[in-house]
């Protein structure tokens, strides 16, 4: 009797500190972010995190989010610049997918001289700091004419695409080569059996590759900045915020409320992607366990 | 009749990590239209690469191979107009049982209600119309086996290649199989090549058998044919189950000194061989019986029952040898029992070059 | 099993170093591309994009004739020598670095130019930033912009480096007089202008007259008001993050103690910041700090506004740029005066009196055609005359650098015209610190100063490092800066000596790998 | 035989092109530029220095504090994120818990949120004495105040909870996803033995994620040892340098003072630690032998 009432104890006390720990941590992560929305419902341009009475606000203003939902700057506004941004992350998201996946299944399925090399030279050269690559990069593009939107989505997807071959390779890893080769002999080329059937079957890694896509090119402002400044129509979200919050030229007091209500309004899309694609993503990382012992 | 599908003087070797393996050795194998060839040999000898270079999904390094008279050595995968079942039937898990067996005419852009046509009769043909709308996932191992050779029949490709379809299948469900299998192709008159490594399903489907080993074709004809007059002493053993006992015997004038026993000369054998010579005797077990005035003598080792049959691990002098018994067996451990051989249907083989004498130096029956 | 470890091993160790050759191999090929695809300079590409749209014109305030009149089209074009409007249209690329609150003015400012200019095309970029290095990267790839608004020390630094048209060789010397001496002297180096000032900025005492009866005059009055504020008040007197300073605010003490940053030691210009100014005007604000609790060491200008806004402290010191935000917050209560007289010395303390102006990049960073920079002088000539000036003063507040609107917006104050009216008050406080200013230093040396103060800065207010030590420190690292950057010539002591150590050090960091495949880690 | 070999190496040649323009070539253009004098001076016109600047880097520069900062930040990040997004993959991966997936919802909220903003508050937040940290929660947790203006630990501190607030449910998301994928029956058969929690982790859970934990260590090593952003905003480097990496400094160097020939021979130095400590990582666990 002692023995099973010692394994109870147990179990209670063991959920009893999970839960604990869960809800500490809930808070945590939700803690900031509630300052963000509150800031957001001011109509001070200041960053609420000092004052204790801000935190539960009397009234809620929205000046903030008409201001930026209405204003029009040289033609710029922040409707139009969002949608220039949900655009480049999009295109941005789906060519790392295409990059990532065709070099894992390239990796994984097919024998190609020195792949060892090849591997581990792609991989090592990533290790490289965006401080250096910046200027050399706006140098290259801009002797191509590329200081636009291609040019943009061709600096953004390496970095993902890269990380994202090593895992999309695990995952083919484990699927069996049969199916593709049935879909070969049923009448598709090799890419094709790839595109219709690999990348539904490695659905989780593809997931996994457009949110680290798409994230990526949707919160840059440096590369951003450098590449679309000639043209304001052209901005994305985060240039467009930058300077509506004057946090690109500090001549003057920066507003904050503005600042954080973009960052809400920018925030509902990737949110809504992170959860669509949540379920997929966790069994896209099962695959690295898969890893050969 | 020309050849429907011809393999000449194919050789592959496979490279991993710097170790060589020779797989095919300059293998040749001619199928006529509309038989079912079975290509049988122990696994990991090359079977599924055999598969793998008439589907067009593997390379051969050298030699060619021909579909319908034409050379195809060039030709891709979905230019061969093959089909397909492989071993784990390969079945797309995010498609129904209809999407997976339609697959092959939606890439052929064939019209709508003709593949909704075609679909229903193969799959009325292989009984799983009911299953249409299921996933593969909640498919039996029978369900899933006739699904993917619904796929394989719905494209109306002549040519159908398998690689062990029934392996994974329980006992009742296999035999089951082979059965229907047999129907179809009698049904449906299509040039089937069949790999597994069970011997069973070799003979009983076979129109033609063919026995890899060593990266060549040891045997090719019909299966009983090779069942009884094997072309060496390997394919002997290898083809029947309890296999085939090979001992050692020396021709005396007009009889065979088999561990110092004497045993007559096999009629078709009368006139090749010669006095001295060293030759190996092929005995199956099932041409030789318990009976008191049996030439051989010797102790029994082991009995194995095994319902319908049994078999009798016996040992004379030096070598060991099993012999078959109809019923169920009533000799026990050490007894000493005589055994008597139906002579003439005992097969010689060279003692070197192990070859069926019959075939090397008789004339060639057909 | 071993022995096919053992070769996956050794086969792995050469994969490896197959690895590293094949990059070196690649580096060494690549480079070589490279050096052959830029042996060439880069060719300048002029872009020429539609126009921007053009927004509803404003009425034009009478002239008063000068010796340069720069409000008159045909007195501009001669002055840049065009008899008559060219035939074919002229665009120039601007970079708008004004804030959002400047470029209603801004706006209008262009509206005009256009109606008066219809031959030039202006293609503005907004949100373009002051001081940074996308202007360089842009010069690099010959896509800058022909004009540019930036602030005079940054500016100072890319006329240095080529990157800006010397505007002496283009207009007559007489040009000088049309500005606010301070402004366009910022915009002067050895003699020669690269720039137009629109506006005048430096920092000034903002109080809030609830706690504060009488503007200080000197730090002594300083000290006894804030003391007194936060005996009875319980808000901090001053709220001033020395430690979180680059050196901006912080020159105004300095300057108030008898230092100077720079100095010239046979012909050769140095920093001069360790000196007993320093070192006198950091422990003044250690003293206010950590003994006598009566300055709050901020992390950053926001916090101390944001303390201002929220009536926590009493005194700041900040620039018109936030004019705005504490006018709303306290209204009437808001004072502004210049900085205190530092008692110590009885000099003033006297804040960098800077300038935002405008700039031509040079043709070869900008591609620019001779005619295009006839239309750039033009332009910049207008943006900074009298109209616009003003203009920028009343929507903005900025302070006029045009000597015409300087005086203009002078006699507005003196006859109380702005509205509400302690506006009036306070604006005549910022204009009277315009008086006590020094010169902030344009000379390409200004850009090391920064960081060489904040390091040291930051030390000796986290109490880590004596005054002595941190002024000591400041100048060594501004030394050091400059000699790194090729700006102070001294001797390199030869290469091999002093680096034996380091090498020493990345040996083993190198050899580890391979000593890890022999033996077992 | 030969052609199939060329086709094969056209589904590796994008990635590879792109590697080779877009990191390649800048690593190039950085190692040519390091050793010559490409500054806002010799904008233009710039001549080729030799070693100079690393001379520079060793003689004069903060060569071995910066080292040591930029190990205290990328270990002490790492080791606190992986730490912490472990034991809650742990903790959710539990059969009996209930209400995962709305925990995991929220736990995933800062890595869904834009970021820029997540660190103005959080430099909000850390404002002593006003911040909510300094008044609110430290005080609650009986913790000594933070003031990164004064203190060096503390600026440590501070750098590293918020970099553990902004990344641990990234590592939460691999590490929850790697341990469904370990068979349940080890787990069973584990239980049937007798075997309580923690030799269950050590036998099964442990081994069977060695590489896993190996290659997100290493692929975050990385990021964390170039990631300059939380640094240059939070503390801007801290008291003097105490805080300030490698790449913060090239930073500076590059986009302040328009250095860039020593901002390059900076990142060239960094990369190389980076490069060496990177292959004996892979040396170690043959992770890269399982991917070729």
């Amino acid at each position: 009797m002692i023995q099973v009432k010692k394994h109870k104890i147990f179990k209670i006390l063991r959920l009893g500190i999970s839960y604990i720990v869960l809800i500490i941590m809930a808070i945590a992560s939700i803690f900031p972010l509630y300052y963000v929305f509150m800031t957001s419902f001011s109509n001070a341009p200041n960053l609420i995190s000092l004052a204790i009475s801000d935190l539960f606000p009397k009234h809620l203003y929205f000046t903030a989010y008409k201001e930026l939902l209405t204003t029009n700057l040289y033609g710029g506004s922040f409707p139009l610049w969002l949608r220039n941004s949900l655009i480049l992350a999009g295109s941005t998201a789906v060519i790392s997918v295409l990059l990532a996946l065709i070099t894992g299944y390239a990796l994984s399925r097919l024998d190609i001289p020195a792949k060892k090399t090849l591997a581990t030279f792609i991989y090592i050269v990533t290790f490289f700091p965006y401080t250096a690559t910046a200027v050399p990069l706006y140098l290259l593009f801009a002797k191509f004419h590329l200081l636009n939107y291609i040019g943009l989505i061709l600096a953004y997807t390496p970095g993902t695409s890269i990380f994202a071959a090593f895992i999309a390779k695990l995952s083919i890893d484990s699927i069996p080569a049969s199916y593709e080769e049935i879909a070969m002999i049923d009448g598709l080329s090799r890419f094709q059996a790839f595109l219709r059937i690999i990348m539904r079957l490695a659905l989780p890694v593809v997931a996994l590759t457009a949110i680290l896509g798409f994230s990526g090119a949707y919160l840059d402002f440096a590369l951003a900045y450098s590449f679309l400044l000639p043209n304001i129509r052209a901005w994305t979200a985060t240039i467009g915020l930058y300077y509506m919050a004057g946090l690109i030229n500090p001549a003057s007091a920066p507003a904050y409320n503005l600042f954080a209500a973009g960052a809400v309004i920018m925030g509902i899309p990737l949110m809504a992607l992170f959860i669509v694609s949540q379920k997929m993503m966790t069994r896209a990382y099962s695959n690295l366990a898969g890893v050969k012992q | 009749m020309t050849s429907y599908v011809k393999l000449e003087d194919i050789w592959k070797t496979f490279e991993e990590k710097k170790k060589k393996t020779e797989v095919l050795k300059g293998l040749n194998l001619d199928i006529e239209k509309g038989e079912f060839v079975v290509v049988l040999g122990p696994s990991g000898e090359g079977k599924t690469t055999i598969l793998r270079i008439i589907s067009g999904l593997l390379r051969q390094d050298k030699g060619h191979v021909y579909l319908r008279g034409k050379i195809v050595d060039d030709l891709p995968p979905k230019d061969r107009n093959v089909a397909m079942v492989p071993q784990n039937y390969a079945l797309y898990p995010f498609m129904s049982v209809y999407d997976n067996i339609a697959f092959p005419l939606k890439v052929q852009h064939t019209p709508k209600e003709e593949i909704r046509k075609k679909v229903l009769e193969v799959a009325k043909m292989l009984r799983i119309d009911n299953l249409l709308d299921r996933k593969p996932m909640q498919l039996s191992g029978g369900q899933m086996q006739r699904v993917a050779i619904a796929r394989a029949l719905v494209k109306g490709a002549d040519i159908i290649l398998m690689d062990e379809p029934l392996s994974n299948l329980d006992a009742q469900v296999r035999v089951m199989a082979r059965e229907e299998l047999k129907e179809l192709h009698r049904e449906l008159g299509t040039t089937i090549i069949y790999v597994t490594h069970d011997q069973t399903e070799a003979l009983s489907l076979a129109t033609k058998v063919a026995v890899l080993h060593d990266g060549v074709i040891q045997a090719y004809g019909d299966p009983m044919e090779v069942y009884k007059r094997p072309t060496n002493a390997w394919v002997g053993s290898f083809l029947g189950n309890p296999p085939m006992n090979i001992i050692k015997g020396v021709v005396d004038s007009d009889s065979i000194i088999v561990e110092n026993y004497r045993l007559g000369i096999p009629k078709d054998y009368k006139d090749l061989v010669k006095s001295g010579e060293k030759v190996l005797v092929g005995i199956r077990p099932e041409d030789m019986e318990i009976d008191n005035n049996g030439v051989l003598e010797g102790t029994v080792q082991m009995v194995e029952d095994l319902g319908a049959y049994s078999i009798l691990h016996i040992k004379i002098n030096e070598s060991m040898i099993r012999v078959l018994e109809k019923s169920i067996s009533r000799r026990e451990r050490g007894e000493k029992v005589r055994i008597s051989v139906d002579v003439d249907k005992m097969v010689l083989f060279d003692a070197s070059t192990e070859k069926n004498l019959l075939l090397e130096r008789g004339v060639k029956k057909n | 099993m071993n022995v096919l470890s053992k070769n996956r091993k050794l086969k792995g160790v050469s994969g490896t170093i197959i690895a590293i050759i094949v990059v070196i191999i690649i580096i060494v090929a690549a480079v070589g591309v490279y050096l052959v695809m830029t042996s060439h300079h880069p060719t300048p590409t002029v872009s020429t994009t539609n126009s921007l749209i053009s927004t509803t014109s404003s009425t034009s305030t009478t002239t008063t004739t000068s010796i340069l009149n720069t409000s008159n089209p045909q007195s501009l074009m001669q002055l840049v020598g065009l008899t008559s409007a060219p035939s074919t249209p002229v665009t120039i690329t601007v970079w708008d670095t004004y804030s959002s609150s400047e470029n209603q003015s801004f706006i209008q400012t262009l509206a005009q130019f256009e109606q008066e200019f219809p031959w030039i095309h202006v293609k503005v970029t907004p949100g373009a930033q002051v001081g940074t290095s996308q202007f360089e990267t842009a010069a690099k790839a010959g896509q800058a912009p022909i004009v540019y608004r930036d602030s005079s020390d940054s500016g100072g630094a890319l006329f240095a480096a080529g990157l800006v048209l010397n505007l002496s060789q283009y207009l007559p010397p007489s040009i000088t007089s049309l500005y606010v001496p301070t402004a366009i002297n910022d915009w002067t180096l050895n003699g020669s202008i690269y720039g137009l000032p629109d506006d005048v900025n430096y920092i000034v005492m903002f109080y809030n007259k609830h706690f504060v009866p009488y503007a200080p005059n000197t730090t002594d009055q300083l000290i006894q008001i804030a003391e007194q504020v936060n005996k009875t008040y319980h808000v901090w007197g001053i709220a001033y993050g020395a430690s979180d300073e680059y050196g901006y605010r912080f020159a105004a003490w300095f300057a108030g103690y008898g230092g100077q940053i720079f100095t010239t030691q046979n012909g050769q210009i140095v920093p001069d910041l360790n000196s007993s100014a320093m070192v006198n005007a950091l422990n003044f604000w250690y003293n206010l700090t950590y003994n006598l609790h009566i300055n709050y060491l901020a992390p950053s200008s926001g916090v101390e506004g944001q303390l201002f806004i929220a009536n926590q402290t009493a005194i700041i010191f900040d620039g018109p740029w936030d004019l705005n935000e504490y006018l709303q917050a306290l209204g009437p209560n808001l004072g502004a005066a210049p900085l205190p007289v530092v008692s110590q010395t009885g000099l003033r303390a006297e804040p960098f009196i800077g300038s935002t102006g405008w700039l031509i990049a040079t043709p070869q960073a900008s591609g620019a055609s001779p005619m295009q920079i006839k239309a750039a002088l033009i332009f910049i000539l207008y943006v900074t005359n009298y109209q616009s000036d003003l203009r920028l003063w009343d929507v903005a507040h900025d302070i006029p650098a045009n000597m015409q609107a300087y005086n203009a917006a002078l006699t507005e104050l003196k006859e109380g015209k702005l509205q509400p009216a302690y506006l009036n008050q306070i604006m005549e406080g910022i204009l009277e610190q315009a008086q006590y200013g020094q010169k902030f230093p344009n000379i390409p040396q200004m850009a090391y100063y920064w960081d060489s103060f904040h390091e040291y800065a930051s030390e000796f207010f986290a109490q880590k490092i004596s005054a002595n030590q941190a002024a000591q420190g400041m100048e060594q690292a501004f030394v050091q800066s400059l000699i790194q950057n090729g700006l102070m010539s001294t001797i390199l002591p030869p290469p091999p000596i002093f680096l034996i150590p380091y090498i020493m050090l990345l040996v083993p960091v190198l050899v580890a790998p391979i000593v890890k495949i022999k033996g077992k880690w | 035989m030969k052609k199939d070999k060329v086709i094969n190496f056209f589904y590796i040649l994008p990635i590879f092109v792109v590697t080779l323009f877009l990191f390649l070539f800048p690593l190039i253009y950085s190692l040519y530029i390091s050793f010559t004098n490409l500054s806002l001076l010799h904008f233009f016109k710039y001549s080729y220095v030799g070693l100079a600047n690393y001379i520079i880097i060793f003689k004069y520069g903060y060569f071995l504090v910066l080292l040591k900062n930029t190990l205290i930040w990328t270990i002490g990040s790492l080791v606190t994120m992986m730490g912490l997004g472990f034991a809650l993959a742990l903790i959710l991966n539990q059969s009996d818990l209930k209400g995962r997936s709305i925990f995991y919802a929220i736990l995933i909220l800062p890595w869904a949120f834009p970021g820029f903003i997540s660190l103005l508050i959080w430099q909000g937040l850390w404002v002593d004495p006003y911040g909510m940290m300094n008044r609110l929660i430290l005080p609650m947790l009986h913790l000594p105040r933070v003031n990164s203006l004064t203190s060096t630990a503390d600026a440590w501190i501070e750098l590293i909870v918020t970099n553990d607030w902004l990344s641990f449910p990234y590592f939460m998301t691999v590490f929850y996803s790697a341990l469904q994928s370990i068979p349940r029956e080890l787990y069973d058969i584990a239980e049937l033995d007798g075997a309580n929690v923690f030799t269950k982790f050590f036998t099964i859970t442990l081994p069977s994620l060695k590489k896993t934990i190996a290659f997100v260590f290493i692929t975050s090593f990385v990021f964390t040892w170039n990631n300059f952003y939380p640094i240059y905003v939070l503390t801007g480097g801290g008291p003097g340098i105490s805080t300030e990496t490698f790449i913060v400094y090239a930073y500076q160097e590059a986009f302040s003072y328009s250095n860039f020939s020593l901002a390059a021979a900076w990142s060239v130095i960094s990369t190389l630690f980076v490069i060496v400590l990177g292959i004996i990582v892979i040396r170690y666990t043959h992770i890269l032998d399982s991917f070729t």
